[in-house]
């Protein structure tokens, strides 16, 4: 199903609120089967550009093109069934069901019978969550409801995925689980990904490509060895000060 | 023209009237988050309390409404503590209580004072006239007192600390807590004064109009269009709602008679909401 | 009027008495005689003032009764009990209303009194066999279809021209103004009232306002744009009326009030300030209510209920109705066989201790004789004095 | 003499662990810095201090009084200031409004003194004392919850974020604020994620890292480099 | 498997359950007072599902009144008019409220919260006042009045007994369609309550679902409208008061608003209370209103909630599931 040379496309999108900008100008594309890192100081755009990719809101100028089609302003739900998927930053389960019944009803609203199987039991066995399938998933740990609420992504069958901050409130040794993640979407649905996310090292580990975006502007882009060297991200972190 | 004048006056003192009403139920879902389904028993508990203190035990107009005003803030402060204040996150079991209390309250009028209209009035009758066109020196004083009870509550809530720190809670909550502004005592507080400003309506309006233990549901519903269409929580929007839907329904009924203006009523708020859903002050819909 | 100084008392008996009824309908009450009658109306929301009055006009009859002994049936002397149940002014309430006294028992009762609770009685009354006495003014609050209906007043229809014709006599207006709230209980008694006023050449405008319009000020400005000679007021509320009276009055209305449906004086005398305020007003009396016997109801009512009887004018109608009830009942010797009760109600010509004999009436406008003709009340105030409510008598049909 | 002092405290909401027994100590007169990325748990501490998260563990000392069981409202009146992450001020308040916000436990002259108090300190406050503050830029916006958190004349201010979103002259402009305050004695435990401006101005930093503080020390001891190992 | 779903799916059934005997009740008694209950617990149900329908979404839809008497009003007319067989009037008074609901519907399911019950409040009042200024058509405020009896395939309805059974049945039908649509949609409507934009980034097109909701909870209305209509033999303006949608609410909240069975109870509590407190005359609101705040502040999951929380394993808060936001928390 998925194209040879599928793309996902972000094409000189800006986004303002009111008077307030919050990024400008950005362009680039996720190829399939590829991982994109997005990085940038807290206030840079990074969850406002997700939520224009996903349809959540509607960019102020530019396009999102998904293989040259343009989706720009298609309702968040026909956004994911046309296969842009996201993934949110806080728990982003049905948080008073159990765990089975959030898969179920992932399932549910994504009925595509084709396809080769998704192996999300693999997933869960690796995570640790086959044994919790029967607890409400607000009574999980966090690192579990978080790795479900990412499971449950894949239930749409993604052609392309947008991970908001994947790894925040993780605890260190559950990071790795999203390396893992990340390599089964990309491995059993050819996705593309795209990661925001402030954990470096899960970056340079999993992104072969990163944009840095400071103030709603892109500041870099590269192989992350290359873009977090440079005096400028580091400045863009760090701060500068005339004083 | 005169009628056209006369219903101006009309619609301005019964906008002067509703904007107390609501602004009390805008100040409680604007700090508290909930609907105050008892604001109308308010209104006719105050129209009860001035009566027994000025036709039953003999004390001044005046001060029985002022002592009716006192009384029912006194009680919505004890009503805030008892009923409402442990289920304020939610505001469906808080509708539902303020519902029961209602009933209560009425029920307790009822057996009190019977369902019969009390023979309430206005110490002081008679009209300003000039050319045919009338106004009411009842009216005229009621005016005033509401004009001068939102003067007041304005002052209260947009130039005192007080009325910052409402202010400041309805904006944010944990943040206003953060800043010394203790929800322990502002919320029986802003809930006491809401219902206060139903009392002095109550008392005040009632031997204008009528006292009888049931005036009170179209007083509710009024003040549920006002504060929609002022914007859930808006006092500034509460106020011109009140006078827009006051002259709306004086013009509709003067001119289209009292059932027909009704309609004109609801319809000029349904398509104003179409247009405006957040109401005209309103800035976002608040999730219930 | 009213005064709460036994308010406190009131409330603490009313309790007792509710929780002293629970227990007694629980245990059945196992006394050897007992007549059941009841009352179904509006007990509670915006026209329980009515309901009110004649629950109490109902069990004030049944504790006079009581006091005395007992009313007595076939040689024994039975407690008279009264259920009470809240018709809620719907036409659903009184069909669960008249449910609820079928599983009672109750073959007889007072009410119901608003027209859509009637709706929902009538049916029912032929199914559970029910003798009902409404007071609504639906135009048809009795007929064939409900040979259990009773009516305890006459309608507009048979008193209106009457006292309408007097009040042109006395007052010569020519335009009218009739008010009513837009529901059934304000159409009905509002049409009727219109058909009569145009009937004698009055030039007669209808007006409906919203049940549960609170300020009548801007209807008020409408009727002045009108300018009738004459604005009638039976259909509304007394709340209403008291309200609209007084924004007339503001308003510097300078004519003529008519009430021709039982609310008496109080409302309009209220609302304009005092009776020196009105020009003219002429209302129906539903009794005679300057008439000795009146006063008797009254001080009988403080003396046997230990508090003061209600303003509200159905306490005569009512009590009228709750004697004739019991009579039938202690005549008939039974309270549960409704036909052999409708038999001695249709035979005797209705009467009471407080004002007399009266007869029955009805067919000629409803088709069958089952409306009380008793003499009504005409009062009237002319230029800001009372001068006083003189018995009006209606024909007999029977 | 220690203000404040946190003992081992713990936080934990939705499953996730904010703070690990973090300890830190803050002196009278001084400003302390904790400085880590995002989800480091810098919030969490702050917002224990102010009672609008709820600890699972360890204590807080306030001037040597366990703050646990009182409430926010009551600790701003101990003497707490708080100036929130991402600002918060009041948004239908004036900046006049949302300056004197905080001083409901003052009397009305102390009020309007230490208001004419902020405004010496920032100017901006009297130039736009009757403006409604959500139409100010994001840097005056951190003035005013400046404003507001000191106009009680706080005996420890806590600063959440400060330079959040501002551009380098604003990032200036609040640190010389800032500096105006310490002048003037204020105790300050601060966060921020901008290190270089932020060491410019406190004495000492704790470094935190997935809710536990992972090193402390002066400013000097504090290198560069092992900062944006922390970051990069 | 999923015990809560499965758990939530029995609770349901067995609120379903609970209405059966509703229909031997005209069977085994022929005292009016029970009758007279059981009509009032059928249509009870009937409305309140309408109500629970929307709230399987978080909305709290004051039109029911509204979509009642538009069934109701539809079977009178159809029932004068010489069509007097029940199916032929289910048919109209199901179908006339759902085309009703389709314009409604996109002009308000946009809205949320109390914006939502706001409007959906006014509509009530509109057509209140739409009733009494069109009395040709919908005899003004005297109702449609001498409704003929309904029959089934030729045999009359009239019959008391046969007249409860038929109430019953419609509500029975109208309630199983709730049940069923609440079933079917189940997972989207729960999850739209629940986290909307989730439900949303997993492919759900909220907005289809919210007006099926909206469809699904005015024919069940309409049906109720139907039922009540049948009962009384009158189409009247005071069975559909505005007012009158409180109740129903109050029977959704004090039995539990997250199952059938919380509603099935709910009604059938208030119901039963209403009609025992009607004795007590003029103290039957203020009861009323004691046994609502006693309820809401002693189970405040409604009846059911509150059992299912104490006894019902895991899945503790299902009855008051999502609670909104504090008050005065970000807006």
């Amino acid at each position: 199903m998925s194209a040879a040379v599928s793309t996902l496309r972000v094409e000189r999108a800006s986004k303002r609120f009111g008077g307030l900008k919050v990024f400008e100008d950005v362009s680039f594309s996720v190829p399939a089967g590829g991982v994109m890192g997005v990085i940038g100081p807290n206030g840079a755009g990074k969850t406002t550009l997700i939520n224009v990719m996903c349809g959540m809101l509607t960019p102020t100028a530019g396009r999102i093109l998904l293989d040259g089609n343009d989706i720009t302003g298609r309702p968040f739900h026909a956004v994911s069934r046309a296969g842009v998927v996201r993934s949110f930053q806080q728990t982003n389960t049905f948080r008073s069901v159990s765990v089975e019944e959030n898969l179920y009803r992932a399932l549910k609203f994504n009925r595509l019978a084709d396809g080769e199987s998704l192996r999300m039991d693999d997933l869960l066995d690796e995570f640790g969550l086959t044994r919790h399938l029967a607890e409400p998933s607000d009574k999980l740990p966090y690192g579990h409801q978080k790795m479900l609420g990412l499971i449950m992504t894949l239930a749409a069958r993604p052609r392309f995925l947008l991970l908001d901050e994947p790894a925040a409130g993780l605890e260190r040794r559950e990071r790795s689980n999203i390396d893992r993640f990340v390599d089964h979407a990309r491995k059993v649905l050819g996705c593309g990904v795209l990661v925001v996310e402030h954990d470096m090292d899960l970056v340079k580990r999993i992104c072969p490509h990163i944009l840095v975006l400071e103030s709603g502007r892109t500041l870099a882009e590269g192989p992350p060895g290359d873009v977090l060297a440079r005096r400028d991200v580091i400045d863009a972190y760090l701060g500068t000060s005339a004083a | 023209m005169v009628t056209f004048v006369s219903a101006g006056v009309i619609g301005l003192s019964m906008g002067a009237q509703y904007a107390l009403i609501a602004i009390g139920f805008t100040l409680i879902f604007g700090i508290l988050g909930v609907v105050n389904f008892a604001h109308g028993g308010f209104y006719v508990l105050g129209g009860y309390l001035a009566f027994t203190l000025s036709h039953v035990l003999g004390v001044p107009f005046v001060a029985a409404i002022v002592l009716a005003t006192i009384a029912t803030a006194a009680i919505g402060y004890v009503v805030e503590i008892v009923l409402v204040e442990k289920y304020v996150v939610d505001h469906l079991a808080t509708m539902l209580i303020t519902l029961g209390f209602y009933q209560i309250l009425i029920t307790a009028i009822v057996v009190f004072y019977g369902a019969e209209p009390m023979d309430f009035s206005f110490p002081i009758t008679g009209s300003l006239r000039s050319g045919g066109i009338f106004v009411p020196y009842s009216n005229l004083i009621v005016f005033v007192v509401c004009g001068a009870a939102i003067a007041a509550v304005y002052w209260l809530v947009y130039r005192t600390r007080y009325g910052i720190a409402l202010r400041a809670m309805a904006d944010d909550g944990p943040v206003a807590r953060s800043q010394g502004i203790p929800p322990a005592t502002m919320f029986p507080m802003a809930f006491a004064i809401a219902t206060g400003l139903a009392g002095l309506t109550g008392a005040l309006v009632t031997p204008m109009l009528a006292l009888d233990p049931h005036v009170g549901e179209g007083v509710l519903l009024k003040a549920f269009v006002v504060v929609i269409l002022g914007g859930m929580g808006s006092i500034p929007g509460a106020m011109l709602a009140a006078f827009i839907v006051g002259l709306t329904e004086a013009y509709a009924s003067v001119y289209l008679g009292g059932s027909k203006g009704a309609l004109v009523l609801f319809v000029l708020v349904l398509v104003i909401l179409l247009v405006r859903p957040q109401g005209i002050f309103g800035t976002e819909a608040r999730k219930a | 009027m009213r005064m709460p100084k036994k308010a406190r008392t009131r409330l603490t008996t009313s309790v007792l008495a509710g929780s002293a009824s629970l227990l007694f309908s629980a245990a059945a009450l196992a006394q050897d005689c007992e007549v059941k009658v009841g009352m179904a109306g509006p007990l509670t929301g915006g026209a329980s003032a009515w309901g009110l009055a004649m629950k109490t006009s109902m069990e004030f009859v049944a504790a006079k009764h009581n006091e005395a002994g007992g009313l007595p049936v076939g040689g024994k002397k039975c407690k008279v009990n009264v259920v009470t149940v809240d018709a809620q002014c719907s036409a659903a309430g009184g069909a669960a209303a008249s449910n609820y006294l079928a599983s009672q028992n109750v073959k007889i009762l007072i009410g119901p009194v608003c027209s859509p609770e009637t709706t929902g009685f009538q049916p029912l009354s032929n199914r559970h066999k029910q003798i009902f006495f409404n007071s609504s003014y639906k135009a048809d609050a009795i007929g064939p279809d409900w040979p259990y209906g009773f009516h305890m007043h006459q309608g507009p229809k048979v008193f209106g021209p009457i006292i309408i014709k007097a009040g042109k006599d006395r007052f010569k207006f020519n335009t009218a103004v009739v008010m009513g709230p837009n529901d059934q209980g304000g159409t009905d008694s509002g049409n009727q009232s219109a058909a009569i006023y145009r009937e004698i050449g009055v030039k007669t405008e209808v007006e409906w306002y919203q049940r549960g319009t609170t300020n009548f000020g801007p209807i008020a400005a409408r009727i002045m744009a009108q300018n009738p000679d004459i604005v009638e007021l039976a259909a509304m509320p007394p709340p209403d009326v008291t309200n609209l009276v007084r924004q007339l009055t503001q308003a510097g209305y300078n004519g003529l009030y008519g009430g021709m449906g039982g609310i008496g004086m109080e409302p309009v005398v209220q609302g304009a300030g005092g009776v020196e305020k009105i020009k003219g007003y002429f209302w129906l009396e539903l009794m005679p209510v300057e008439d000795p016997g009146a006063l008797k109801v009254r001080e009988d009512y403080q003396r046997i209920m230990k508090s003061a009887p209600t303003t509200n004018a159905m306490l005569y109608t009512s009590t009228f109705a709750a004697e004739n009830i019991l009579r039938a009942v202690s005549l008939a010797g039974t309270d549960s066989d409704v036909d052999k009760l409708a038999d001695v109600l249709r035979k005797t010509a209705p009467e009471s201790e407080y004002f007399g004999k009266g007869c029955w009436r009805g067919k000629a406008q409803y088709g069958i004789n089952q409306e009380f003709a008793f003499p009504v009340g005409m009062g009237v105030i002319q230029d800001g004095k009372r001068i006083g409510v003189e018995r009006v008598n209606l024909p007999c049909e029977s | 003499m220690s203000i404040l002092s946190i003992e081992s405290l713990f936080v934990r909401y939705g499953g996730i662990t904010a703070l690990n027994g973090v300890s830190v100590e803050v002196r009278q007169g001084e400003t302390v810095l904790l400085i880590g990325s995002n989800g480091a748990g810098k919030s969490s501490l702050i917002n224990a201090v102010t009672g609008l998260v709820s600890t699972s563990g360890g204590r807080i000392l306030f001037e040597g009084r366990d703050l646990a069981g009182i409430p926010s409202a009551a600790r701003s009146r101990l003497g707490i200031g708080y100036s929130p992450e991402g600002r918060r001020v009041f948004r239908s308040l004036t900046v006049r409004e949302n300056v004197l916000s905080s001083t409901l436990g003052l009397s009305r002259a102390a009020a309007e003194e230490n208001f004419a108090w902020a405004c010496s300190i920032f100017p901006l406050l009297a130039e736009r004392a009757g403006q409604p503050a959500n139409q100010l830029s994001g840097g005056e916006q951190q003035i005013v919850a400046l404003a507001r958190a000191v106009s009680t004349l706080p005996k420890l201010l806590l600063l959440d974020e400060p330079f959040l979103g501002l551009a380098p002259v604003w990032i200036d402009r609040i640190s010389d604020a800032i500096r105006e305050l310490q002048r003037r004695g204020t105790t300050i435990l601060m966060t921020e994620q901008m290190a270089r401006p932020a060491l410019k101005l406190v004495d000492r930093a704790y470094v935190m890292r997935g809710g536990e503080v992972r090193r402390s020390g002066d400013v000097a001891e504090i290198r560069e480099e092992a900062l944006a190992e922390e970051y990069l | 498997m999923a015990p809560d779903r499965h758990r939530d799916f029995w609770l349901d059934l067995w609120g379903m359950a609970l209405l059966l005997p509703l229909l031997a009740m005209p069977l085994l008694f022929k005292d009016p007072f029970i009758l007279s209950l059981t009509y009032q617990f059928a249509i009870g149900v009937a409305a309140s599902l309408s109500v629970y329908v929307m709230l399987r979404m978080g909305l709290l839809s004051f039109t029911v009144p509204a979509f009642m008497a538009v069934g109701g009003y539809a079977a009178a007319m159809l029932a004068k008019s010489g069509v007097t067989e029940i199916m032929a009037l289910m048919l109209a008074s199901f179908v006339l409220p759902m085309i009703f609901a389709v314009p409604l519907g996109l002009l308000v399911l946009k809205l949320k919260g109390l914006y939502f019950i706001f409007i959906t409040f006014i509509f009530n009042e509109i057509l209140q006042l739409i009733i009494f200024e069109t009395p040709k058509l919908t005899g003004g405020s005297d109702g449609v009045v001498g409704v003929p009896a309904a029959t089934f395939l030729g045999a009359d309805l009239g019959v008391p007994w046969r007249q409860v059974f038929a109430t019953v049945a419609v509500c029975l039908i109208a309630s199983v369609i709730a049940f069923a649509a609440s079933h079917r949609y189940r997972a989207e409507f729960t999850s739209i309550e629940e986290n909307e934009t989730l439900a949303e980034s997993l492919g759900v097109a909220v907005w289809k679902y919210r007006m099926i909701g909206y469809i699904v909870s005015a024919g069940v209305a309409g049906l109720a409208g139907l039922a009540l209509v049948n009962m009384l033999g009158t189409a009247h303006p005071s069975s559909f008061a505005s007012w009158s949608v409180n109740n129903y609410i109050a029977y959704v909240f004090v039995g539990g608003r997250g199952t059938v069975l919380g509603v099935v109870v709910g009604s059938y509590l208030l119901i039963y209370m209403t009609n025992v407190f009607n004795a007590y005359a003029h103290l039957s609101a203020g009861l009323f209103g004691l046994l609502l705040i006693a309820v809401m502040m002693a189970a405040p999951g409604g009846v059911v909630g509150t059992a299912v929380k104490l006894f019902g394993g895991f899945r503790a808060d299902k009855g008051d599931a999502p609670r909104p936001a504090p008050a005065g928390g970000a807006a």
